[in-house]
């Protein structure tokens, strides 16, 4: 296991899978994502259970502001995009252009964590604080767990392109870079639903 | 387990050059269907139902895209994967039977 | 030290037992005070308050702490020699998991000292486990204990999904894997798609009882039945994670100490695939009397009973796999032909129970009580202990002594159903559950006595087990390879206990049995499939019990309100994760005139 | 193969005696194998139908088992290697359609007395509606078409669909009269129903039935089903106004100390249990048997000190209520002498 030693040229054309380690984390990966949709599937059936038990706090229709959320899911989409690019760079094995990508995606992910964290304030402003009422416990804890993963990821990505700067693209780089794109997508697919059932049903009624 | 990692020169050819067009064209596909969504509720004339239709079958359909190409699950040798998702949908959608039905009867 | 740092699975699997055993005494002494109290009518033995505690303690330990690890134990002694390989796929990993547990459980039992235990029963119930009407630590020990002990699980199944998915030696195709490795596969996946809703139900508890939300808090517009359906989601799938991996054992023991090949091989594994398939979609049948209403009581009765038809085709094609065989009586094996009629005597009570007008007067009586510890106790404990007599060898390099094996066995299996068979009619007669004692002249009291003097005697079985474990440890480690003679999987190719790198050389596989097919062809090893070389293995690290004290540390600072140590313990978990990833691990290697040093040390 | 069938047939009966002994034995008033009205009767039904069947599925495992355990033996020094059986088709079906069919017959009364036992009487006007409200350790029953309120002691006509409303005061409990019916939870939040009938007079065991804290194994309380023309003289002597104590310090004590939560008559409060008629009640507290104790003596322990006898009850002890033992025992002779006359 020289992986050190490889020039970039001689990596195989998918990195990621080079390896019997490598092969082993995207699949152990995978299935964490399995364990992972149950989890926010969870989460989701607890807020739909719980979600018109506003008591004394505001209505989901009332509170919601949706064309700021419509732009944080824009967000999200982009990172989502810039991330498969960086995939692609892997791939080609061109590693600026890879970094390059990373970083617009990390960057995007902090917006969309401003975003969120600026939403918040004004949401508890409202009267809709975590211990407001069941609907508002729930949907705190929904969507910080989505945010909570999304601040993860950018630290996990940005941790990660240091050690590209460090190691190079490498068999046993490649494979985290490959995983937590997937994570990052993952991530996404969870707001979809998030956009879809928390606030674009909330605002429905 | 055979690994499909060492593939022919041309196969690795076809896959360096492969552009990012599919990707943009995925990325258009889920910004329109996001945009429906979100029009169907902002139009607000709509009756509810219907609305919850529409954009609960956007949102499965955005994920569908964004799995295929995003997350690759199109791609060879990912029958795990889609064992690991499927099932953990399949739960997931028992449980939100529950919530919609069962907890306040 | 070594112990603290290894990542090698089979002593993590010797590791897995330890804590397991130990727990199991716990849990199993509190069952023993349980039953003293229960003893007699108005007995004082302890107070109310006191027994809810022993209870959920012992509920929850014995599940979690003791039938858990015990399992995991097996699987990973065992797991990767069946398929061949020289390591799970995530040795680090694996070993993160065992601490993790291993601190869970202890945080968790540190309760007794805290003068703070848990009593609102192991399915903690809301509102009484919630903040309004438990409002001392107790429950946030059982709420943090268990959300630690969970994560080192989940990790556990996800690494032996992907070992058994990725690491089978060459010729090892799904439908030729050991019974035993297809429940444990099967397992996993359970593991994985229950335990996070276990976990989110968890911090959903936690959040009401810390930091004031509403999930459950029932003035404020939460719902308490919402935590029977999430606790249940779990839990329904948990048992079949029990049973499932003892399934496997008696599938393997009953095939080698017959000789003959498992009966029915591919509808075992397509029957254990529906279980698992099932037990999912059953759970309310612990909510009949929730008040769900007939359209959902009547699905879940049906849908309940449904999985008596897999289960019977197990069940068949044990008594079929006997028929005709060379049966030997080892202790092993009479574990496994005693958890035979057991197992069905508590299978068909939950059948029973299934029928929901009928379970409107079963539920929560000793009925139920019976009924689970059938499947449990004469199903999983008897799987587990025929377990570990069986692959004892191959652990150990040690035969544990047969002599008082079957004392172990006939004390522990008589004393088990004077303790249980009673039950069942104690339920029926109007005895609820969950009580700390009874008013005298209600028909009880004579059948208390015999259940707690069956206490008396698994009591005894275990430490004849114990005794067992003791007096043969001096004894020299000399047990053969295929310790058993009649050996049918790959484990049994290899030296007892075995090497470091398991495999010196990866076997190829031939075949379903791939190693009674070699035998019986006259050859006396396997095939190699690959040529004698170095062997990579992972470097020991310290990190994952770093990483588990950190997580133990931050349990300990958020029950009692101090963020500040809750976020050191974060911190600790957080740098560790940050130096494993930094750091890269090389691993070492074995060259080839190294691999017959220290064998068999 | 022939004599062990014949054993087989020694046993069922056996068996069936077994069965038997244990089904007569249990107390009337209180086991469910000795059904006292037509729901638990159904159930019962249900409840021998599945042990049948279940009897049968174990008899024939038990039979295949001690009879391969017997003949298929290793003896000693036996090398010889049985034959390799992958499976057996036909086998294979017959135990997957036999247990099918076996299912089938326990599956369709199963659905059958689902939906029969959901029946809901709330709007019938035969029926009597009673709202049981749950508390920690114990029960209140309202008749909400008489608007009366009694504790501990249920009191039902015969002959009549009692119609139930279950709603808990704190945590989740459940409501179970073993010989009348199955049990149903008492939810907190949202209220649950059901029906019970009682065709004889009689009283019966009620249980608690979820656990609900450290006194939840003495959460006792009684059915007691009365002849209609009773239960109508019981209506109206609830109704009457409330008899209070003769000396008047005991009855000024009476209605500062303890009418602050409980109720007699038309007095007091709801917060803890109505007393009126405590006198004529079988227990105290709901396990305190006045047919083994002197009720006065019942009464005197349980006002001295609550937690004496269930541990977490919301009662203060007398020496918090600052009761004197002469008010103490004024308390309890009034209470022991207040008897409704309804039952001739
Ligand atoms: C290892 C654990 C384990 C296992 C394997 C099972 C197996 C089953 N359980 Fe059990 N169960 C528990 C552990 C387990 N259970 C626990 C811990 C509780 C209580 C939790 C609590 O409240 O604290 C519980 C409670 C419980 C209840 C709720 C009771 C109540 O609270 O009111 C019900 C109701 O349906 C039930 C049903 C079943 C059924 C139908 C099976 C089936 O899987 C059994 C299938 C097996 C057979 C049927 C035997 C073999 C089959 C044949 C020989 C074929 C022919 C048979 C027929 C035609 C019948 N169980
Ligand atoms: C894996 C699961 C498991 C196991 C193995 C057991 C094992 C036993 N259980 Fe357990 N039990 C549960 C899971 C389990 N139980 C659960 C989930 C509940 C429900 C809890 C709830 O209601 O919330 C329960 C409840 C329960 C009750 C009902 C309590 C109640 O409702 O009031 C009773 C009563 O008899 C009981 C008894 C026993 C006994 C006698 C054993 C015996 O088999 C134990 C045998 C073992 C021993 C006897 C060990 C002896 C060891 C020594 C003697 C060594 C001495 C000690 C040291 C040196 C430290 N259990
Ligand atoms: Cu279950």
């Amino acid at each position: 296991m020289s992986a050190h030693d490889h020039a970039e040229g001689q990596l195989p054309h998918q990195p990621e899978t080079a390896t019997m380690e490598g092969r082993n984390k995207i699949l152990g990966f995978w299935i964490f994502l399995g364990a992972e949709t149950v989890l926010f599937g969870t989460l989701f059936s607890a807020f739909l259970a719980l979600r018109h038990n506003v008591m004394d706090g505001p209505h989901a229709s009332e509170l919601f502001e949706l064309p700021m959320v419509f732009a944080a899911t824009m967000i999200l989409l982009t990172s989502s995009l810039t991330s498969v690019f960086a995939v692609q760079a892997l791939h080609s094995h061109k590693k600026q252009a890879m970094v390059g990508w990373l970083i617009v995606t990390i960057l995007l992910g902090l917006c969309f964590l401003g975003l969120e964290i600026y939403e918040f304030k004004n949401y508890v402003h409202e009267g809709h604080g975590f211990t407001t009422s069941a609907f508002s416990s729930s949907f705190y804890t929904l969507v910080g767990f989505h945010g909570a993963h999304v601040a993860f990821g950018v630290l996990w990505i940005g941790l990660l392109i240091a050690q590209i700067y460090k190691k190079g693209l490498t068999v046993v780089t490649a494979p985290k870079i490959y995983v937590s794109a997937i994570y990052w997508h993952f991530i996404d697919v969870v707001w979809v639903f998030i956009f879809t059932v928390v606030y674009l049903m909330g605002k429905v009624g | 387990m055979s690994s499909n990692h060492s593939a022919t020169g041309e196969e690795a050819k076809r896959h360096r050059t492969e552009g990012p067009k599919k990707h943009i064209v995925a990325f258009v596909m889920s910004l329109a269907l996001t945009i429906i969504a979100f029009a169907a509720v902002a139009a607000g004339e709509i009756n509810t139902t219907f609305t919850y239709i529409i954009i609960v079958g956007m949102a499965i359909l955005q994920v569908f895209v964004q799995m295929a190409f995003w997350m690759h699950m199109k791609d060879r040798g990912h029958v795990f994967p889609i064992i690991a998702i499927l099932t953990g949908v399949f739960i997931v959608i028992t449980m939100v039977i529950m919530a919609t039905y069962w907890v306040w009867w | 030290m070594d112990w603290l740092t290894t990542v090698d699975h089979k002593k993590i699997g010797i590791l897995y037992m330890i804590a397991g055993l130990f727990f199991f005494l716990i849990g199993g002494l509190e069952a023993i005070v349980i039953r003293v109290q229960l003893m007699k009518p108005m007995n004082d033995v302890v107070s109310g308050d006191t027994f809810n505690e022993l209870i959920t303690m012992h509920g929850t330990t014995m599940i979690f702490l003791a039938a858990m690890p015990l399992l995991f134990a097996l699987m990973n002694a065992v797991i990767p020699l069946q398929i061949g390989a020289r390591d799970v796929a995530f040795p680090f990993l694996n070993s993160l998991g065992f601490w993790t547990f291993f601190f869970g459980g202890v945080l968790l039992n540190l309760s007794w000292f805290a003068n703070a235990v848990p009593d609102a029963g192991w399915t903690s119930y809301v509102p009484l486990a919630g903040p309004t009407f438990n409002s001392g630590h107790g429950v946030d020990y059982y709420v943090i204990g268990l959300q630690i002990a969970g994560i080192g699980t989940l990790l556990g199944g996800i690494n032996f999904m992907a070992t058994i998915i990725n690491m089978r030696a060459p010729g090892l195709s799904f439908m030729r894997l050991p019974m035993f490795t297809w429940t444990i596969f099967i397992t996993s996946a359970l593991i994985v798609f229950a335990f996070p809703v276990l976990t989110v139900g968890l911090v959903a508890l936690m959040f009401d009882r810390l930091f004031e939300a509403n999930f459950f808090e029932t003035g404020n517009g939460g719902s308490s039945v919402l935590w029977e359906h999430i606790f249940w989601v779990f839990g329904h799938p948990e048992v079949y994670i029990l049973i499932l991996p003892a399934f496997g054992v008696i599938s393997e023991v009953v095939s080698t100490f017959s000789r003959k090949r498992l009966f029915g091989y591919s509808s075992m594994v397509f029957a254990t695939v529906l279980i698992a398939f099932l037990g999912f979609m059953v759970w309310a049948h612990h909510m009949f009397t929730t008040g769900l209403g007939p359209v959902a009581n009547g699905l879940f009765s049906i849908a309940t009973m449904l999985i008596a038809v897999p289960t019977g085709v197990k069940i068949f094609n044990w008594l079929f796999t006997l028929w005709g065989g060379s049966i030997r009586f080892t202790t092993a094996s009479l574990f496994a032909i005693g958890f035979i009629p057991t197992f069905v005597m508590g299978g068909v009570t939950g059948v029973m129970l299934a029928s929901a007008p009928a379970d409107f007067q079963y539920h929560d009586s000793y009925f139920v009580v019976a009924h689970f510890h059938y499947v449990i106790v004469g199903g999983l404990i008897f799987g587990i202990f025929s377990g570990l007599h069986y692959w004892w060898p191959k652990m150990f390099g040690r035969m544990l002594n047969e002599g008082i094996g079957k004392i172990t066995f006939w004390t522990f299996f008589t004393g088990f159903h004077l303790t249980f068979f009673v039950q069942h009619f104690l339920g029926l007669l109007g005895m609820p559950r969950r009580v700390f004692t009874y008013l005298p002249n209600q028909g009880f009291d004579t059948m208390n006595m015999i259940s707690t003097f069956g206490a008396f005697f698994m009591g005894i079985g275990t430490i004849a087990f114990l005794l067992n474990i003791f007096i043969t440890w001096s004894k020299p480690r000399n047990a053969a390879a295929d310790a058993w003679e009649d050996g049918r999987s790959l484990e049994w190719t290899i030296p007892s206990p075995p090497p470091e790198y398991n495999f010196k050389q990866t076997p190829l596989v031939r075949g379903y049995d791939a190693w009674w097919k070699e035998k019986m062809e006259g050859k006396t090893a396997m095939t190699p499939a690959e040529p004698v070389g170095p062997i990579h293995m992972p470097s020991p690290s310290i990190l994952p019990l770093y990483m588990s004290i950190g997580l133990f540390i931050a349990g300990y600072g958020f029950m009692y309100d101090n963020l500040f140590v809750g976020g050191a313990g974060l911190l600790i978990t957080f740098s560790g994760m940050f130096l494993r990833s930094v750091f890269d691990d090389h691993g070492f290697h074995i060259e080839p005139e190294d691999q017959d040093k220290g064998v068999h040390a | 193969m022939m004599n062990r069938w014949h054993a087989m047939k020694r046993l069922l009966p056996l068996m069936a005696g077994l069965m038997l002994i244990l089904s007569a034995c249990g107390r009337k008033d209180l086991s469910t194998l000795n059904p006292q009205g037509p729901v638990a009767e159904t159930q019962y039904n249900l409840m021998k139908l599945s042990i049948g069947i279940m009897a049968l599925v174990v008899v024939v495992v038990f039979a295949i088992c001690i009879y391969v355990l017997i003949k298929f033996r290793r003896r000693k020094g036996d090398k010889t290697i049985p034959k390799q059986v992958e499976g057996n088709h036909t086998l294979e079906i017959i135990w997957t359609v036999i247990p099918l069919v076996l299912l089938l017959i326990l599956g369709v009364p199963t659905i059958q007395h689902v939906f029969g036992l959901a029946k809901d009487y709330t709007n019938d006007k035969n029926a009597i509606q009673v709202k049981v409200t749950a508390h920690q350790y114990w029960w209140e029953f309202e008749y909400t078409d008489y608007g009366i309120t009694t504790a501990q002691e249920l009191i039902v006509p015969t002959g009549k669909k009692v119609e139930f409303q279950l709603a808990s005061a704190d945590v989740k409990h459940a409501f179970w009269i073993p010989a009348i019916g199955g049990k149903m939870d008492n939810n907190p939040g949202v209220n649950n129903r059901m029906y019970l009938e009682f065709p004889n007079e009689g009283v019966f065991r009620g249980k608690c039935a979820e656990l609900c804290g450290p006194s939840h194994a003495l959460m006792d309380f009684k059915a007691k089903a009365v002849s209609p023309a009773s239960f109508d003289r019981w209506i109206a002597a609830m109704k009457a106004p409330a008899v209070m104590p003769a000396d008047k310090e005991i009855a000024d004590t009476f209605t500062a100390q303890c009418l602050s939560c409980h109720a007699v008559g038309e007095k007091g409060e709801k917060t803890a249990p109505n007393l009126t008629g405590v006198g004529g009640r079988q227990t105290i507290a709901g396990i305190l048997y006045n047919d083994e104790t002197p009720i006065e003596d019942n009464l005197r322990k349980w006002i001295n000190n609550p937690q004496d006898v269930k541990s977490g009850a919301m009662m203060p002890s007398a020496a918090d209520n600052g009761l004197t033992p002469e008010q103490i025992d004024g308390i309890a002779k009034y209470l022991a002498e207040y008897k409704l006359n309804y039952e001739q």
